[in-house]
């Protein structure tokens, strides 16, 4: 068992699905040769070759049109956009298509692709390549949303992405492409989809969180735990369909509920938990909910980035204010 | 100044308007009684067209797209294609769907507003009809990789309008077909009207073959009306797709003799002496022309063929009518391969509301 | 003052804007001699031209990118997407480059457009024709995503939407087009943006929606009328920004919500306003919140799609329940 | 069979990759004096590249993209507008921006991750970069569509890459810049790679000249590292446009003789051997070569250019880094032309934070 990145954790991912399933082909801009801007393919072109490794022209409706294609012909295509913010072309073949194949036909055609997409802010980025778009995608019928937060999430659902039978936009925080290793074995275990993981166990309040803002999310409950408060921490993982029955679980223990985002407010994903929590969770708050997100704003230009994104800091001033409350 | 590259683009026609012929024509049609079996197909068509528009005007099926003026074109490739190749096409080409198996019944399923006439018992692998125009050139490409990739000698037949060249999907369908010369064939129904749009205002190329100049492979014109031109070309661009040697558009002429759909009202923009004269050039009488001269049919052959095209969609029409509504279900089942947990409350809210 | 519908008013607004500003033109599908095929444009091209009554090539991307090169160029552009259905290749260019323009240069440039779009389900239409993608707009910075349900403020708005001076997504509810009509006189006086209009005064419960739901949600105020109880009825209008505030003031006086929406449920407009009373208005709720929508799954073909839509039904026996908490 | 249309690609190069002319030059270039200032601009965007790139380095400025190779075609496109006129173009145009009057220190509050950089005194109605590849074009469309409509006599010039011409917004302008006949320019700067992917993997297209084909107009190409042939071309099409004859589309042959950015590393796809071949095209020191075979540059004026050309991307380097930081407000004040109300409890806690 090696110690790994998120991005190696992709990439030992593809090459095990790869492996594994020869209907599986891997496309997009730059994915070959170069192995990906972000090096999540790199070596693959040499191992399984330029029909399975397929670079294409520069062309993001194309690539997930393609793969549509491909995967009602019965591939397994795992295509990319090489970073979320022109991935928003393909938004109609994945609303339109991939996400309709299946009920269009009644069952008789399926679409069983994955479309990653490197996201989030964090990395002093150009423009276009900091966001983080999961509510937009969440909104969509008929595909799953998957946002891991560590190298063995990474793995072990992006296996299980990939072996779905139906559509899965996945969403790789590129914040944490390097940021921290993990053991991850390569055993080809897929993780489980449509569930939330509880990081870390706490009765004092909830904190919600996927990707990109788990660590920030988690540096928040050690400082609250330094002041005695625990927290109980979850990864959403799958942001759509959520797991919002286990959340509901939390809060009917806490009392208490932040949620964090770095997606900006307006319809996030951090508004639907917030809205179960009105709606199913209501008798069981002892304070109001908060959501830590995004402003309604553009993400900025790097120079402003940090004060774009919330931080531990901003989690901490929401958990503090709900659990001063009442 | 130096010239880099030179490019021309044809136009082939064997039956003028007439249905004369004015060249010798292609293997398949030189007994022109192997032609009866496409113009079979082309009256069953017109009567199955005429039947949906009358189903949709007693209010008994939603708004449908006629395809007068194409059955030239829909019976030539519904009789190249193999089986096992690949149809990826528009509202518009229910007569080719019909040729390759697709029944009466499950078309007009389909166009009475129910997701089960997709889910037809004929060529399962066929892409259903794709309504956001041009989406499914992108499609056609990915499964003519996939047959390619595993060494099939399948092709992928893809299906659009002359409307459908200006969109972007269109462009990156082709230019990556032309990378990859993949097993490809893209059928350009030119009538001439995108609804209101007319071809001239739609782009300023000359022809809409000359697409395929951008995307590094061959484009061409045939007319549209004269089944044999269709027939050949398409004949020859399967032969070439399977011998590995790429992808071919073929840009076939002909005229939307009908509203673009039953929604739409053609003459707030359509000058009717334009429709007239095109009724001049009427795929179905050019062939019965051509059959007739050759001394293969008569009167008495069409007025039986006519009576049982005419049996055959009331029947099918009937058979749509007597079927069960959905249930509420229907919009749950085949959302994911198994229902996420997520929506089993909002499946059994629906169903329960449908009981009220 | 005439008697006119929905269809009718925007038909008004658009002559009104061509008449009183040179700078305004009108582009998309069908839109010049057809008159749109819905009629919104009927007459247009015939007054003020084909050069600024634009019949497009069939290009969403074009239309909206267009829209977009004649805004910063001074233009006044109305886009037209045909169908709501359709546009979703233009999210690419409202989110990337016209909710940009103005922050990208920081106030150099700006993006005053328009882009129209009918929507909505009920009119037994097509695939592809019967969607309310107002969440997705929602979610996207820098523009405004309006949404009438009458035919005096679907004048009134269009008026104020085409005299803004940045984005506007307007909508349009296929359903209203023609199913009412409402005096509207064209006095070329715009309504006012971003503000919820309150339609019916009540103190029992806050019944919240916006487009084509608001006739039903009206239908369903009516009926507990007639049980004695008293509905505020509120059309949000501009969806995003959303007049949260307006909404809260609300519900501090009935303690009960619902919301009403035809959009799916995961991340929508339903799920903001939920999110926001979890937030700042737990402490005058009475009863949970609950949200009416649509299901998270494909717009039906038109056999189902009375079942898909809520109606009259399904809000009366949301507010039953809220009514019978506590 | 008949023919129904025929096309022809040029292609046009005036200086050698020795800097010897091949055929006689073009009125402006006539006089090589006049050909100085081109080379003056050349050399700034040299100086301006260097300085970028270490600054990058040393962690000053965030990813750039650098313009080494194209100095040519900037340089005539640059010079070959009006000021009216309006630009779109990609991150890798840079040196049309300076001539066109942005300053260096306004690109190096750009690339230090800073909006303000956009804001730049200079043309206040070009566009700003366009990173997402080809929606500019589209853009332009537009752009020239209200010049049109004001009976202006401005042209919009479009600048993108041999990537961006498979992308479907690329098409769908050019296809709608066709059927409007609009006052506009395509260049399409072909540096042979976009990132990883070469040229001969974009496209089977023989040329990217033809995909102007598809749009029915004109498309040719020139020598992308020959300043004659290029400002020739554009002086032509520019003034085509202007006329009221409608679009051009130039391919203009370079190499993109660094990295994609500053954030890759070609030789990990790139054959050293290729790049060192490219240098022996490279357009300055082509320029400079025939400058000094007609006798009007030597050494000293190199050695003196040089020196001034660093000095200036000195000092406006140092003026970058001597900017006071930007506020949290930055990111909410021109979000619209008045926030509004929803968004500002936003604003108030962005700058609360922002104290902290
Ligand atoms: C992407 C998209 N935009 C708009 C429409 C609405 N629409 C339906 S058919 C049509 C015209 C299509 O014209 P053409 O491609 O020539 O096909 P035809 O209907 O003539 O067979 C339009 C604009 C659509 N279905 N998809
Ligand atoms: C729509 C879109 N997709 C992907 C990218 C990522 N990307 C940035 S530059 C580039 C290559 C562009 O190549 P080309 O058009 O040849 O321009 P060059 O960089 O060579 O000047 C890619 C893929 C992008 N910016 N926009
Ligand atoms: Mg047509
Ligand atoms: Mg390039």
């Amino acid at each position: 068992m090696a110690q790994i990145t998120l991005v190696e954790a992709v990439n030992l991912a593809l090459a095990r699905a790869l492996q594994d399933d020869e209907s599986v082909v891997v496309l997009g801009e730059d994915v070959g040769t170069d192995g990906g801007v972000f090096r999540a393919t790199q070596g693959l072109l040499g191992r399984f070759g330029p029909e399975r490794v397929i670079d294409t022209p520069l062309a993001e409706a194309l690539i997930t049109g393609m793969a549509i294609g491909m995967a009602v012909e019965k591939l397994r295509p795992v295509a990319e956009m090489q970073f979320a913010g022109f991935g928003y072309a393909t938004i109609d073949q994945i609303l339109n298509h991939a996400g309709r194949m299946r009920h269009r036909t009644q069952g008789r055609l399926s679409c069983p692709m994955v479309l990653r997409m490197p996201c989030g802010a964090g990395i002093h980025a150009p423009e276009h390549h900091s966001e983080s778009p999961e509510a937009i995608y969440a909104h969509i019928p008929g595909i799953r949303v998957v946002y891991p937060s560590s190298p063995r999430r990474a793995y072990g659902l992006l296996l299980a992405a990939i072996r779905d039978p139906d559509p899965v936009v996945f969403l790789e925080p590129t914040r944490l492409y390097r940021l921290f290793k993990e053991e991850v074995s390569d055993d080809g275990q897929a993780a489980p989809l449509d569930v939330c993981y509880t990081l870390r166990e706490g009765t004092d309040i909830t904190l919600v969180s996927w990707g990109g803002m788990v660590p920030e999310t988690l540096a928040a409950a050690d400082a609250l735990a330094e002041e005695g408060i625990a927290a109980e921490v979850m990864d959403v993982a799958t942001v759509k369909p959520l797991d919002m029955d286990a959340i509901l679980a939390s809060v009917a223990r806490t009392g208490r509920c932040v949620i964090v985002t770095e997606a900006p407010r307006t319809c996030s994903i951090a508004s639907e938990i917030a809205a179960g929590l009105a709606e199913d969770g209501l008798l069981t708050l002892l304070a109001p909910v908060r959501r830590v997100t995004a402003y309604d704003v553009v993400v900025p230009l790097p120079r402003l980035e940090q004060h774009y994104m919330p931080g531990k800091a901003r989690i901490l001033e929401a958990a503090k204010n709900v659990l001063a409350f009442g | 100044m130096t010239i880099v590259a030179k490019f021309e683009i044809r136009y082939s026609q064997y039956l003028d308007p007439e249905g004369k012929l004015v060249q010798s024509p292609p293997g398949f049609a030189r007994d022109p009684k192997e032609l009866i079996p496409l113009y079979r197909w082309m009256a069953l068509m017109r009567a199955y067209d005429a039947k949906a528009i009358a189903l949709q005007r007693t209010g008994q099926i939603n708004t449908f797209a006629s395809l007068l003026g194409h059955e030239a074109i829909q019976a030539a490739i519904g009789t190249a294609m193999d089986a096992d190749d690949v149809l990826l096409m528009t509202y518009r080409e229910n007569g080719i769907q019909l040729i390759r198996g697709v029944t009466l019944k499950e078309l007009f399923v389909y166009w009475g507003g129910d997701e089960r006439g997709s889910n037809f018992s004929g060529p399962r692998k066929d892409f259903p009809i794709c309504v956001t125009i041009a989406a499914h050139v992108t499609h056609a490409v990915g499964a003519a990789y996939a047959m390619r990739l595993r060494g099939e000698k399948r092709v992928a037949v893809c299906v659009l309008g002359d409307g459908a060249t200006s969109k972007g999907d269109f462009y990156e369908g082709i230019n990556a077909a032309g990378v990859w010369k993949l097993p490809l064939v893209f059928v350009v129904a030119n009538n001439q009207w995108a609804i209101s749009v007319p071809r001239s205002a739609q782009s300023a190329s000359e022809t809409l073959a000359q697409k395929a100049v951008a995307a590094g492979f061959e484009g061409l014109q045939v007319d549209g009306n004269d089944v044999i031109a269709v027939r050949d070309a398409v004949d020859r661009a399967l032969a070439k797709a399977r011998s590995g040697a790429g992808p071919t558009l073929i840009e076939a002429i002909t005229y939307r003799l009908s509203d673009h759909t039953t929604a739409d009202d053609a003459s707030r923009y359509r000058d009717p002496e334009e429709v007239k004269a095109a009724w001049k050039l009427d795929p179905v009488a050019r062939l019965r022309a051509y059959l007739g001269a050759c001394g293969v049919w008569d009167k008495a052959r069409e007025e039986k063929l006519l009576r049982e095209c005419g049996e055959e969609v009331q029947a099918a029409a009937q058979a749509f009518l007597d079927m069960p509504a959905p249930g509420a279900e229907q919009m749950f089942d085949h959302m994911y391969a198994t229902l996420p947990a997520a929506l089993a409350a909002q499946r059994a809210q629906a169903l329960a509301d449908r009981e009220e």
